[in-house]
């Protein structure tokens, strides 16, 4: 799967970006290698953004909530190139490293603490069909590759050879593993409801109208939504959850020893999670790149079904739609931020582990069993038997999924070249024929072909 | 058809109710309240009260899914079949007649159409219902289950039994509410120093034992197979053990409890024997099918082929040849167990002792159920009793009334006249049985019980409202002090005594000892060897109207003969004396129209077909048993009969005990050998301790003789022989046993040394060890195997 | 696993045991006839990995408690 | 070189160099970091062979819970800063020389095994002509629904629409595993659950 990453999007990025000497020359791997590094690059230059936007907004709200300005100066009436001038005195200044801190782990934590957060966004649509992988269980990837950040935390914490960090880390690794259960058992309730953990399907599902959105589809996705957002909240270690910081008592938590740039790195981590949680609380409950309005939903439906400027149109406005509802949810736990105060870390165990897993556990049981409620009352079409009942029957009749993948494949825009092949025939390709080309990859990877067997 | 379900089910539920009862009366409360309260009565009361509703409905329902054709075809029944019975041809020669009653020998089916009159006339009885509640278990072919079997006897069988209960536990909540104090004296039972014994009250276990003994008494009556009968047969024994010896602190109740409870085990010894047999040969216990399998010829008669046997088609489609004694030895076994539940001769002696309990027990024991499902056992199992088992029953029965009627005479003690008395009317009604008035016995067995209960109730009146005084010759006079139970009381004593204006006005003790009375006459007319059946019952006739009598002028008339009781006696308050007025307006009218009557004509409903056209003589009894036109022609006379005998009675004992002409103690002097023989029970005890426990005693001193001479020196060598051989025993266990074991054991500890050095407690050096192992056992492996 | 004196370390190695044990059914039901099969051992090994760790945890932080370290060969009182 | 065997070489790499690395290391949390390097490519060489279910819950469980755990727990029993429990050399050695003496017996194995025809043995006892796999993940996207399928007793890539037939699954498994895990969880709470220390 992770390879759908090239064989889908590098093509295309090969055909704008790469020189052609490079498409001519250079052997299949190492076009890969650049598709990747130009990937990453654009990865990375993008959500840098993002928390340079989102910190600046912070810093707004923040002094608005405090009856102040903000940043004012830096780029105009707004300051809104405070967040780059910040960035330039991040870099330039000296890379502390404490005496007594493991050096090693101390430099590799906030790297795994960035990474973890922006590899997140490898499965996170931002339009319907605008994802880099359109993996199947693309919520459960998000997932765990978002769990990897407590890791660098820990390891910042531990490292650090400071007793501030050291309760920092502890404090963050008992929270987030504690926050991690209703958290994950809540991204499933709509998940119940859709019958799919991929996240495009999933944003799929909820166009035609704010009534399909999946926070109105029963009761149950209603209240997961908000405790959702609570618990992301505080998986994003953001106050009043932000024990792991908690500047009053511990100085700087986890990275009191850490400055410059690898401080920074925290902090566009935290900033870059925070928008890909509340991502996917727009995917799975806000109806992700539908705009809840029944009209423009089915007239941007039928303009991403062309091929032509208007379907790209079409998905960058669902990207501004997506971004939009993110960055509301960003907004509205930055407003959290500066309104509540903090709790201790005894209460906020005890949150999770006393109230909000038992509520989710609730919540959870009761989505599962509504359809069957609604199916044995209504005897009407449901959840139950529409979109979940035809695909498990589809599945066992070993026909393919319908995935927005192959849907994207079939559109004759993108041509045969660039769609892996399907059909029995491609069995019969030896791997070790050179003429593959660069756009035809054969997937299914058969060491013993048919006729090597019968030979 | 409604009352296919909602009959079995009405009367599961009243049968159900007092087992509920029980258990919530069994375990209601915490200790110290529940002593006081009244809530277990009236739980008890409720669950009891609810079944005489749900069996009244099921009657009506039953009347009405029946079109009462009970009533109407019976009403035909006498000249009709007097006219059938005089005209041989047309009763030999109606094949539909034969096959009907060949057929339904006693009809099975859920519900028999009787809308054909003709059917009418030869199946009497519409409709039985029956069938299988829940099946307990199957063992092979033995299949154990809880049935129902319903037809007008049962269903006036549950209604009597849970009427008759409810006046009584209404009745007990008056007589009982002593007990409602956690400090009840009991002042006839004394502590080793010679203190009334001091407990807590037991109200509230008395009614709990009354709801278990109620649903005993009817799952008994609803039992729709002969070992569920058996099951609740002993349900009830152990029940009226509990009830006799509720004073548990007195010794006489505890002796009673065991006296009744022993006497009852040696019937039911006969019993199971009975039930052996039934089980063995027949290969079912299920009345519906049991009484299917006999096959009779239209004459009533058994069939038996040339042996003697009885060819009879279990119901699992085998043909067997049973040999004819066998069906006796079945009959007597399971009369033997009624013989013992019903108090007859030889048995009788338990019951008299079953006064210790407390009065409504009485009642209850000597009324509606305990002594009653004997006699119902007689009539629900009377298919299966061949002449020579009605033979003697006849007989028991006679000699039973006639005993208990002359003890009864010199019986002093209130409650023990009636005990004499019940025994007595049992006995009646064994007779009535046994000299095929199937429906008169139980006719009697009904009316009986509704004016025994009210004189038992009567009676525990009179000894609540004179402190627990029951010796009648200390009382007297009592009608001014409690009107409403003398009245009642004579309401009882006449209808048991069987007084009557012909014509006019009669009791139902009348109509149904007339009609036993008759049929013994119709008996004895066609057996006249068998003279003394009808005798007997005759001239007890004339004995019970005396000591009833007599028990009555004793108690309620004629000048107080103890002042001090006299003037602390008291009536009883309304809820003792409203279930005395009840009940004696159904033991005045529970009859009303003799044999013709509604109560009559349904018990006739269920009557065996055999029995209405009666049996002549065959070659093998030679006992000729009179049908109903028999009977009939004879009745007027009979009914003269017992009414004179029974005015006779009622004239002596007023000349004896109302009026002051006589005077008693002479005459007591002058008959002293009889009085003395009477009042010392004919012997009974004393014939049983001498035939029974002495040489019992005598045998156990023997053995125990025996056992500390013989069979103990014997024991004390072997045991020193013993000692030697262990001596020598462990010697060898120590030497040699010993020696090879500890060998083995430091062969193995010496082992452990060696091996332990391999346990160093390093796991690092365990991993290594399965690494080596793992790589040792693939080099192994692929030594072995190379490809 | 054979070099560590830290049970936690005892651990880790054992779960590196495992997770070599996973790719190698992982790799060999993907080149073969078996379909998922592999997949779905390896998910059990996994889980059963993890029941394993929380077991083996509990057991050292135990050990931590009644010995004051988690030295393995400090748990040397069944040694024979 | 294509980009798979590219990817592969890199992960296996850094798989074998995050274990030898969790080996080598003397200080616990250093191993766990090492640890993550190892199990995190592993999961990439699960992502990468089209088990991406399968490398999700490595990184979930493994990653996310395990080694936290475990970094937990050391920090729990750590009675100094840097804990670090030497080894003596001798141990080492031993150890090295059998860890070499295994892999030499794993690698002997590898490439003393007929894999070729082995398989088709496999393929021809299946009664199949020798198409490798029938569930050709590769082109059909995901074996998350298939493997979801057969947890539940399902078996859509054992040719079920061919035969119409349904093979027999991973149900009884399944519930014995998640059994076991609630158990075992039970049972860790008890053991870990907090006691007064023993003074010694």
């Amino acid at each position: 799967m992770f390879l759908t990453l090239a064989s889908q999007s590098v093509p295309e990025l090969l055909d704008y970006f790469a020189p052609q000497w490079l498409q001519d020359t250079a052997s299949e791997g190492w076009q890969y290698v650049g598709a990747a590094l130009v990937h990453m690059a654009l990865l990375f230059g993008v959500f840098s953004l993002c928390p340079f936007f989102l910190i600046w907004l912070e810093r707004k709200v923040a002094g608005r909530i405090q009856d102040r300005l903000g940043p004012t100066r830096v780029g105009g009436r707004f300051g809104w190139l405070q967040s780059l001038a910040d960035g330039i005195k991040l870099i330039q200044k000296e890379d502390l490293c404490p005496p007594a801190a493991d050096s090693m782990l101390f430099n590799a934590a906030p790297y795994i603490v960035c990474m973890s957060s922006f590899a997140a966004f490898i499965v996170l649509p931002f339009s319907e069909g605008w994802v880099a992988v359109a993996a199947d269980c693309g919520l459960f990837i998000m997932l765990a590759i978002m769990s990897l950040e407590v890791f660098g935390i820990i390891l910042a914490g531990y490292s650090s050879a400071s007793k501030w960090s050291l309760f920092g880390g502890m404090r963050e690794a008992a929270q987030m593993v504690s926050y991690e259960i209703p958290m994950a058992i809540c991204a499933l309730i709509p998940v119940v409801a859709a019958g799919s953990l991929n996240l495009g399907e999933i944003g799929d599902m909820q166009s035609g109208g704010i009534q399909n959105w999946f926070l109105f589809h029963d009761p149950f996705t209603f209240i997961a939504f908000f405790v959702y957002f609570v618990v992301a909240t505080a998986s994003c270690k953001r106050a009043p959850f932000d024990l792991a910081e908690a500047e009053s008592e511990l100085v700087g938590g986890f990275h009191t020893e850490y400055s410059g740039m690898r401080w920074s790195f925290f902090f566009m981590g935290e900033y870059a999670s925070m928008f890909a949680v509340c991502g996917i609380a727009s995917i799975l409950f806000l109806g992700g790149w539908n705009t809840g309005l029944q009209g423009i939903d089915e007239i941007l439906s039928t303009m991403r079904a062309g091929d032509n400027a208007g379907s790209y149109l079409a998905g960058v406005l669902g990207v501004g739609i997506f971004a939009a509802k993110a960055a509301i949810g960003v907004f509205i736990q930055v407003w959290l931020r500066w309104t509540v105060p903090r709790i201790r870390i005894d209460q906020v165990i005890t949150v999770c582990l006393k109230y909000l897993v038992p509520i989710s556990c609730f919540l959870f049981l009761g989505a599962i069993v509504w359809p069957l409620i609604l199916h044995k009352g209504l005897g009407d079409r449901t959840t139950w038997n529409e979109p979940l009942g035809e695909r498990v029957a589809e599945a066992i009749e070993g026909g393919r999924t319908v995935t927005t993948v192959l849907e994207r494949d079939e559109r004759p825009g993108q041509s045969d070249a660039h769609s892996p092949d399907h059909g029995p025939d491609a069995d019969s390709k030896d791997e070790d024929e050179d003429s593959v080309s660069a756009t035809q990859f054969d997937h299914s990877l058969t060491l013993y072909p048919a006729e090597e067997v019968s030979r | 058809m409604v009352g296919e379900t909602l009959i079995p089910t009405l009367l599961t539920i009243a049968w159900l109710l007092p087992l509920l009862g029980f258990a919530v009366e069994m375990l209601y409360g915490r200790k110290g309240e529940r002593t006081t309260t009244k809530w277990p009565a009236w739980c008890a009361v409720a669950c009891i009260g609810t079944g005489f509703l749900c069996s009244l409905i099921a009657l009506l329902t039953w009347g009405q899914a029946t079109g009462w054709a009970v009533l109407e075809s019976h009403d035909l029944h006498g000249p009709d079949q007097h006219h059938s019975e005089d005209d041989p041809h047309h009763h030999g020669d109606s094949p539909k007649h034969q096959a009907s009653t060949n057929e339904s020998g006693w009809q099975m089916t859920a519900l028999t159409a009787t809308e054909n009159s003709d059917d009418a006339e030869h199946v009497p009885f519409p409709s039985v219902y029956s069938g299988t509640l829940y099946t307990l278990g199957v063992f092979g072919s033995l299949v154990v289950s809880i049935d129902y079997y319903i037809d007008s006897l049962t269903l006036v069988m549950f209604t009597m039994v849970t009427l008759i209960a409810t006046c009584i536990h209404l009745f007990a909540m008056g007589y009982m509410s002593d007990e409602l104090t956690n400090e009840y004296v009991d002042h006839f039972a004394h502590t080793s120093d010679g203190k009334h014994v001091h407990r807590p009250g037991r109200f509230y276990r008395f009614f709990a034992y009354m709801s278990l003994f109620c649903f005993s008494m009817l799952g008994l009556v609803l039992a729709g197979n002969i070992f569920q009968v058996f099951v609740f047969w002993e349900l009830v024994g152990i029940c009226s053990y509990l009830l006799i010896g509720f004073y548990t602190e007195r010794k006489s109740a505890g002796d009673a409890a065991n006296k009744a409870f022993i006497m009852n085990r040696i019937g039911d010894f006969g019993f199971l024997i009975g039930l052996m047999v039934v089980w063995t040969w027949f290969g079912t216990f299920q009345f519906s099918e049991l009484f299917d399998s006999l096959p009779r010829d239209a004459t009533g008669h058994i069939v038996t082929n040339d042996l003697g046997e009885v060819a009879v088609s279990t119901h699992s489609g085998e043909s067997r040849s049973i040999p004819y004694s066998l069906l006796v030895v079945a009959g007597l076994g399971v009369f033997a167990g009624c013989i013992g539940k019903s108090a007859q001769f030889p048995l009788q002696t338990w019951l008299p002792d079953a006064m210790e309990g407390p009065t409504p027990v009485s009642a209850l024991v000597h009324s509606a159920t305990m002594v009653a499902a004997g006699v119902y056992l007689v009539g629900r199992f009377y298919p299966m009793f061949v002449p020579e088992v009605l033979l003697t029953i006849a007989y028991i029965g006679a000699i039973t009334l006639f005993l208990a009627a002359t003890i009864a005479v010199v019986a002093t003690d209130i409650k023990r006249v009636l005990a004499y008395s019940t025994i007595s009317q049992l006995g009646y009604m064994m007779l009535g049985l046994g000299v095929f008035g199937w429906a008169a016995g139980l006719f009697h067995l009904i009316t009986h019980a509704f004016f025994k209960s009210l004189m038992f109730l009567c009676s525990g009146s009179v000894i609540h409202g004179c402190h627990h005084e029951q010796e009648m010759p200390k009382m007297g006079g009592l009608m001014r002090k409690m009107p409403i139970t003398a009245g009642t009381m004579l309401i009882g004593v006449i209808a048991i005594s069987g007084l009557a204006v012909p014509g006019l006005i009669a009791f139902s003790g009348y109509h149904s000892k007339d009609a036993i009375v008759a049929t013994a006459l119709a008996f004895i007319q066609a057996n006249p060897a068998h003279f003394l059946l009808f005798l007997l019952p005759l001239l007890t006739a004339g004995i019970t109207a005396f000591y009833m009598f007599r028990l009555w002028f004793y108690t309620f008339f004629g000048e107080p003969r103890d002042q001090h009781i006299y003037d602390h006696a008291h009536e009883s308050p309304w809820i003792m004396t409203a279930p005395l007025l009840v009940l004696a307006v159904f033991a005045a009218g529970c009859a009303i129209g003799g044999e013709k009557g509604m109560l009559y004509m349904m018990l006739l409903g269920s009557e065996p077909v055999h029995v209405a056209n009666g049996v002549p003589a065959a070659t093998v009894g030679e006992l000729v048993l009179p049908g109903h036109s028999a009977i009939h022609d004879v009745h007027a006379k009979a009914g003269m009969w017992a009414l004179l005998a029974a005015i006779s009675g009622t004239l002596l004992a007023y000349v004896l005990y109302g009026t002051k002409t006589v005077n008693l103690s002479d005459m007591k002097r002058q008959l002293a050998g009889i009085h003395q023989f009477l009042s010392e029970k004919w012997y009974f005890d004393e014939l049983y301790h001498a035939l029974f426990m002495k040489p019992v005693h005598q045998v156990a001193a023997l053995f125990a003789w025996i056992d500390r001479t013989m069979i103990d020196r014997v024991v004390h060598a072997s045991a020193g022989l013993m000692v030697k051989i262990s001596k020598w025993d462990r010697f060898f266990d120590e030497t040699f046993v010993d020696g090879l074991v500890n060998l083995i054991a430091r062969a193995t500890f010496s082992s452990g040394i060696l091996l332990k050095a391999v346990q160093t407690g390093r796991l690092r050096q365990y991993v290594m060890f399965i690494v080596v192992g793992v790589v040792a056992l693939f080099a192994v492996l692929f030594t072995t195997f190379p490809n | 696993m054979a070099t560590k004196r830290n049970a936690i370390g005892i651990l880790m190695g054992v779960e590196l045991v495992l997770n070599g044990a996973n790719v190698n059914l992982v790799a060999f039901s993907h080149y073969t006839t078996l379909g998922i099969d592999g997949q779905i051992y390896s998910l059990f090994v996994i889980v059963l990995a993890a029941a394993e760790a929380a077991v083996a945890l509990a057991i050292a932080l135990n050990f931590y408690n009644n010995h004051l370290t988690i030295d393995v060969d400090r748990a040397n009182r069944l040694k024979g | 070189m294509n980009g798979d065997s590219l990817f592969f070489t890199l992960f296996a790499f850094m798989a074998c160099l995050g274990a030898v690395a969790v080996v080598v290391s003397q200080r616990m949390v250093r191993m766990a970091f090492w640890l993550i390097i190892s199990l995190g490519s592993t999961a990439a060489l699960f992502f990468l062979i089209d088990a991406d279910f399968l490398g999700a819950a490595q990184l979930l469980i493994y990653v996310g819970g395990t080694l936290v755990l475990l970094v937990f727990a050391v920090m729990l029993t750590s009675s100094g800063p840097y804990l670090n429990i030497e080894t003596s050399p001798g141990e080492i050695v031993m150890a090295a020389m059998l860890g070499l003496l295994f892999l030499f017996m794993v690698v002997s194995s590898q490439t003393g095994i007929d894999w070729n025809g082995t398989n088709q043995q496999m393929a021809a006892a299946n009664g199949m002509t020798g198409e490798i796999s029938t569930f050709d993940s590769g082109s059909e996207g995901n074996t998350l629904r298939t493997i979801g399928m057969s947890l539940l007793g399902l078996r859509p890539d054992r040719g079920a629409a061919e035969t119409g037939q349904l093979h027999t699954g991973y149900l009884l498994p399944f519930e014995i595993v998640s059994v076991h895990l609630l158990v075992v969880l039970i049972g860790a709470a008890y053991l870990a659950r907090a006691k007064r220390r023993r003074d010694t």
